[in-house]
């Protein structure tokens, strides 16, 4: 059996994916990207190797992506995120048209034709409003990031939030405690205002379903839930959302492969 | 629906006034049209329009003041970037959100860069809305100006007499100013009123009653100003250890209601400032029985209107005016309380304070959005500002 | 004993320092802020009075300063961090000019008059916070523990350049000089670069005047302190505990305005 | 990688006559009589200060230099000290800082302004900039009022041309009491005649872009031929540098040669460039071999190439058409559409990139909607934010992710060559 990779080196974590000639997915591995990046692609892709026990040599092409993509020197390929999300997302749900990612700086709208991109748009040059803006909420409240999703669904009169700035989330949050809101609600008001700004932004490629919810975000289930409350429409999730640039590179890769041989 | 609120308390009217400027429907835009044939509404903003041009053409003037800060932005900041101030996006956001519906065309002008754009951005958008744009002249100083200006408003009376179906006469736009001198005087007294016994009535109170007249029939502004003015003259009382300041830099985008509160809570007697110009911007009267009521009109832009940073009047010093105002209403401090992203009313900030330095005039600088809701940290700056000026 | 209380409530954290009718400072203690504020308030107090060996009884008055001021019932004055600030540093260094407070969230330049009375103030602008948690964070991805960090930033020699205003940004700048391998001395020095170049930012916006003193908690750092030195050319004064500077100003001015009204 | 940065005889000469002109400009710092108005670039009256042998100072032009040259932060700065604030346009800080820290520039000592002379053509942040100029110096000051195009013809009225022409004979009247001398009437024809001269060449260079490949870049090289259209237009040495510029490129068009090895993307680009990051910028589509073949920001201070050309025989008349109607900023933003449009179509391009620059909202107001209009054609857009004179709002990293994901997907399938270093 060959194999092809997609390596997606993140600022704070370096995802690696391994998929077969049938685009099965067959290893992961999520390590962080830690103080050198330029080793994070190297130590993730070895870990993903020895997750699927599969060695180099079989692996037929390795495509890095995400803002360490360039450090990927190994890598045959480097290709934007925004590519590879696209790809990704309509591998596992093939009838995608609209990919929503928010990872923890960047929140993005992708608009996908057959897995290719077709418009695209990026939170400005302000990170105002993206993952990070959640685990500071989480540290301000004393709470790990995996939890508040779920207890932002209990929220009965969520608060209204003046900012999305997540440097001054923070003294909101402490007003709302001052005032003895209730953290659910305060949890709700933080997931509400996210939602509404990704929606603002996403609304600019167009809200056309169906749409995959990539990134680390799309793990909370609070997130989701008020995602699509406001969009009206279910959210494709998968277990594997988050991998979704280093699945699509590993799918460019694979293609790559395959057109390189069919070529010689 | 105007008789109810006659005679009242100055709570109950500025109740009355709250709520009206809180519906985002313009109700009373809408019974006023219903109410006779050949009338329609128009939308603008408040700075510098001629209403009495729309008036007299059978078109209510409504002052386009934005969302206020219940409005989500959820369309309209596709089109306009993040460093573009708030009015602009939500007057674009309540068109895409059917809010100006009520209205028949809408009118923007050369206050400033955005507002220009946005009229662009508002005719491809709602192709279906007439939009016009009037250009104010900026050359002061030039005798042909009050005619160039004079000719502009003819032909922003013609748009407005096809709106309505009724041509404009000479005749009704004499009465239309008549009818807004009675306002502007009304309003000039309680600005004298407030000055001079700031504790009779608040800004938190003033600037509704203001305000409103954006809203509803002149008419009836008229009549609820006087009622205003009767009931806060003889309103009991003392006045407070506060320090009194000169408000500047909100001509245009207006702070909200509670924002407004927040600074006379925080120890603060407002005794002027340049809200909502558009009603008052007249120093003093138009002539009534002008033989070209157009010409005077224009011909009071020119040459009686109040500065604002919208206006590059080279024969005056904005700043030295500031300082003036603060002088004549016995102003402890000014506050300049700048729209964020207005860059005409941030350019004014370094003229101010340079001006008011040199005059010995403590001063505050701050910034705020319409769409703000929690005001602690502005809150903490003037108290920190009137903490600055009690303790010694 | 006649005490007088001052306490700070900060997002962060809580500080109380307790002073006598002369205006000397008992004790001074700090504790993370954590809801419900009245509770802790309460508690804060108790604790300080307690390691003085007095008690609630000797409690004559209560100021409350910093962003939850008016959340404690039971004060008899409240006053904003600015003014607190102004004259806690006014006291700890009288020949103070200019007060820089450096906090977790945001930052101030203040001019002040001998005594303490702020004479011109400004705050930074809201892209521009996020002094305290971006150092903290800094440290987290240098996987450096917060109280190396002062001394780590004197020994770079090559600080980086770190423009971005925004602390989330500026955050994506330190992950881009880590990969490039740059020291955790580099880096960090040029962290305390960065806050300090913004600090002459907001100092110069109000007209600098010695002497400067440094209150806040970034003034542990010592590569802070170097770092303003250095931007702003003057000599910073910082208390061995600047993150008081907020709570004795508030307990300070506590006993002035009870000197005024026993006159 | 590819060699992006050609130097061919017009820059060269490009270097030499801006040199001179700067050498004017601290020769009147220093005192030698000449009198100094500031003006503003966009349809610019320069024609008639020629005549009076006024010597034209552009602060748009000294701030974009400074941002170039990487000198503007310390400028920018120190008017935030005076009160300006962050938010404010950074090419009015820039000059004003830099005026109020003594007018040297690594390029020129710029005079005192003998006149100010606020031609604001649509900008309302430039009414502030001479008018600031004028508070905080005491110097005069003339406003010549320029209505801005708003009706649906994308014509001025009559009016306004009635309008514009009265305050220009005001301006003669000025620069006769400025100079001491009457207005020598020939000489205006003269320059005019000039000016009308270099705008048909400039037009005819626009033109060149249409094929393909394109001779030069229509946005990073353009911007090489706009100092000399500004600061040397009614002159002979501006006809000189477009006699040379017109040759150059047109030997480079015969011969099939343009800036890059090759040429694979053609797109029109909107927006003034970020001058701090010019050069970052610039290898950031060279990369992609991506080539502008048009550009709105090369129109600021006149669109010739849609057939205006100055009129000798009429040079009032004409001078006024050319602030109204004949520059980019004084058009309404819905024109600009139509001005892309022709581009697209025209010059035969296949993208369209804005490049929404926070100083400028004239430019920028409102791009989200041009970017929804075009992206809605089918035309593959792209929308990036910087700034054109404050470099702290470029982060390089971000701006080469969306770059590179644009090119991405309008290539479809990343090749080899398209996603490499």
């Amino acid at each position: 059996m060959k194999y092809a990779a997609g390596i997606d080196v993140g600022s704070t974590q370096t995802k690696c994916i391994i998929i077969d000639e049938n685009k099965k997915i067959v290893a992961r591995a999520l390590t962080d990207t830690g103080a050198n990046i330029t080793r994070a692609g190297e130590r993730g892709y070895e870990a993903v190797l020895a997750a699927g026990g599969i060695a180099r040599e079989d692996v037929l092409c390795v495509v890095g992506t995400g803002y360490g993509r360039f450090k990927v020197s190994f890598g045959d390929l480097q290709i934007t995120e925004i590519t590879c999300h696209a790809k990704g997302a309509s591998m596992l749900f093939p009838e995608t048209s609209t990919v929503i990612d928010m990872g923890g700086q960047d929140a993005k709208g992708i608009s996908v034709q057959n897995g290719e991109v077709v418009d695209f748009v990026m939170n400005d040059k302000c990170a105002a409003g993206t993952g990070r803006f959640l685990s500071t909420a989480a540290e301000t409240l004393g709470l790990s990031l995996d939890e508040i999703g779920a207890i932002s669904l209990q929220a009965r009169n969520p608060v209204r939030l003046s900012t999305v700035c997540t440097v001054f989330v923070e003294s909101d949050i402490m007003s709302y405690v001052a005032q003895g809101k209730k953290t659910e609600d305060i949890l709700g008001g933080i997931h509400s205002a996210i939602a509404a700004r990704t929606i603002a932004l996403v609304r600019r490629v167009g809200l056309k379903p169906s749409y995959t919810f990539t990134g680390g975000v799309s793990l909370n289930v609070g997130m989701v839930k008020m995602l699509e409350e406001k969009l009206g429409a279910p959210l494709n999730v998968s277990p594997d959302s988050h991998y979704m640039g280093a699945i699509g590179a590993a799918v460019f890769a694979l293609e790559h492969a395959m057109s390189a041989a069919a070529a010689s | 629906m105007s008789t109810q609120v006659i005679a009242q308390s100055i709570e109950s009217l500025v109740e009355y006034c709250d709520r009206i400027i809180e519906e985002p429907g313009f109700a009373a835009a809408v019974a006023w049209k219903n109410a006779a044939p050949k009338r329609a509404a128009i939308g603008c903003f408040p700075v510098y329009t001629p209403t009495e041009i729309f008036y007299a053409s059978g078109v209510l003037p409504v002052g386009l003041a934005g969302g206020g800060n219940r409005m989500e932005i959820a369309h309209a900041d596709s089109r306009f970037q993040s460093f573009i101030c708030s009015i602009v996006k939500s007057t674009l956001e309540q068109g895409m959100t059917e809010l100006l519906e009520p209205l028949d065309g809408l009118v923007f002008h050369s206050i400033c860069d955005p507002a220009r754009n946005l009229a662009s951005v508002y005719a491809r958008n709602f192709p279906g809305t007439p939009v016009e744009y009037i250009h104010f002249p900026q050359n002061f100083e030039a005798e042909e100006s009050p005619r160039y200006l004079r000719d502009e408003y003819a032909r922003v009376a013609k748009f407005a007499g096809e709106l309505s179906g009724r041509e404009m006469t000479t005749e009704d736009l004499r009465a239309a100013i008549a009818l807004y001198n009675r306002i502007r005087e009304t309003i000039r007294r309680l600005y004298a009123l407030r000055r001079d016994a700031p504790h009779r009535l608040r800004t938190r109170e003033l600037y509704p009653l203001v305000r409103v007249g954006h809203l509803i029939p002149p008419e009836e502004h008229a009549e609820l100003l006087a009622d205003a003015l009767h009931a806060a003259a003889t309103r009991e009382g003392r006045e407070r250890d506060r320090i009194r300041v000169v408000l500047t830099g909100s001509f245009c985008e207006q702070p909200p209601l509670d924002l407004i509160a927040a600074i006379e809570d925080a120890g603060c007697y407002l005794v002027d400032d340049d809200f909502l110009l558009g009603r008052r911007w007249f120093t003093e009267n138009v002539p009534e029985n002008a033989e070209d009521p157009l010409l005077a009109l224009a011909d009071g832009y020119i040459n009686a209107s109040l500065p604002t940073p919208v206006k590059h009047d080279m024969r005056v010093s904005p700043s030295q005016l500031l300082v003036e105002r603060a002088r004549s209403h016995r102003a402890d401090a000014v506050i300049v309380l700048c729209a964020k992203f207005c860059e005409p009313s941030l350019f004014a900030y370094p003229l101010y304070r340079k001006a008011l330095q040199e005059a010995g005039i403590p001063h505050l600088f701050l910034e705020f959005e319409e769409k703000m809701w929690m005001f602690d940290r502005v809150k903490s700056e003037i108290e920190t500002f009137v903490e600055s000026l009690l303790f010694d | 004993m006649d005490i007088i209380a001052g306490v700070d409530l900060g997002s962060r954290s809580t500080k109380v320092v307790l002073v006598d009718r002369e205006g000397r400072q008992l004790v001074a203690r700090a504790t993370r802020t954590r809801p419900p504020l009245i509770e802790l308030v309460d508690r804060a107090v108790d604790e300080a009075l307690a390691s003085i060996g007095a008690g609630r009884g000797d409690l004559r008055y209560i100021a409350t300063t910093g962003f939850g001021r008016s959340s404690y019932p039971e004060r008899d004055l409240q006053l904003t961090e600015v003014t607190a600030a102004a004259y806690g540093a006014a006291a700890l260094f009288p020949d103070t000019r200019c007060v820089l407070d450096i906090g977790a969230q945001s930052s101030r330049a203040v001019k002040i008059a001998p005594g303490g009375r702020v004479r011109e103030f400004k705050s930074n602008e809201k892209c521009a916070a996020g002094a305290g948690g971006f150092v903290e964070r800094a440290a987290k991805y240098l996987e450096t523990e917060l109280a190396e960090v002062g001394e780590l930033s004197m020994h770079g020699e090559n600080p980086v350049a770190i423009s971005s205003v925004c602390a989330v940004l500026a955050e994506s700048e330190i992950i881009n000089h880590v990969s490039r391998g740059e020291t955790r001395e580099n880096i960090l020095r040029g962290v305390h670069q960065s806050l300090a170049e913004r600090a002459v930012l907001l100092v110069k916006r109000i007209g600098i005047e010695e002497a400067v003193t440094l209150v806040g908690g970034m003034g542990y750092q010592a590569g802070m302190i170097r770092a303003l030195q250095e931007a702003l050319g003057v000599q910073i004064h910082c208390a061995p505990q600047p993150e008081m500077a907020g709570a004795l100003g508030a307990a300070l001015l506590s006993k002035r305005r009870m000197e005024k009204s026993a006159a | 990688m590819t060699e992006t940065h050609y130097q061919g005889k017009l820059h060269h000469l490009q270097k030499e006559l801006m040199s001179e002109y700067y050498a004017a400009l601290t020769a009147a710092a220093n005192g030698s009589g000449v009198p100094a108005a500031y003006l503003l670039i966009g349809g610019n009256p320069v024609e008639l200060l020629r005549a009076f042998d006024i010597l034209p100072v552009f602060p748009e032009v000294n701030a974009l230099q400074l941002a170039v040259r990487k000198q503007s932060l310390p400028f920018i700065q120190s008017a935030e000290f005076m009160g300006y604030s962050s938010d404010n346009c950074a090419y009015v800080k820039a000059d004003i800082g830099m005026y109020f820290g003594g007018r040297e520039t690594p390029f020129a000592t710029i005079p005192e302004p003998s006149l100010l002379l606020c031609n604001y053509v649509g900008c309302n942040v430039y009414l502030d900039w001479f008018g600031h100029l004028a508070e905080f110096t005491g110097k005069p000051a003339f406003q010549l009022d320029i209505p801005f195009i708003r009706s649906a013809s994308g014509k001025p009225s009559k009016e306004d041309i009635e309008y514009v022409l009265r305050q220009l004979h005001h301006l003669i009247g000025r620069c006769e009491e400025l100079t001491g001398r009457k207005l020598d009437e020939d000489r205006l024809r003269e320059a005019v005649r000039l000016s009308s001269l270099t705008g048909d060449l400039w037009s005819k260079i626009k033109h060149l872009t249409k094929r393909t490949p394109a001779p030069y870049d229509a946005y990073f090289d353009s911007v090489t031929m706009m100092a000399p259209l500004y600061c040397l237009r009614g002159t002979p040495q501006g006809l000189e540098f477009f006699e040379t510029a017109y040759a150059e490129l047109l030997a480079k068009a015969e011969a099939g040669i343009g800036p890059l090895e090759k040429e694979r993307f053609r797109y029109v680009i909107e927006g003034p460039p970020p001058w701090p990051h010019l050069r970052a910028f610039r290898d950031m589509f060279s990369r992609w071999d991506a080539v502008a073949v048009a550009s709105t920001y090369s129109t600021v201070g006149g669109l010739w190439e849609f057939g205006f050309t100055h009129d000798p025989d009429h040079p009032l008349e004409s001078i006024a058409r050319h602030l109204l109607e004949w520059n980019l900023t004084n058009r309404n933003f819905l024109q600009r559409y139509e001005q892309i449009e022709r581009y697209l179509e025209e010059w035969n391009a296949n993208a369209l990139v804005i490049h929404s620059v926070k100083s400028c909202r004239l430019f920028s107001a409102g791009q989200g909607d041009m970017r929804e209009y075009f992206t809605k054609r089918g035309i593959p857009t792209l929308l990036v934010e910087s700034d054109l004179e404050d470099p702290r709002y470029f982060s390089e990293a971000q701006m080469r992710n969306r770059i590179d994901a644009f090119f991405e997907s309008i290539a479809h399938r990343p090749t080899r060559e398209g996603a490499s270093v």
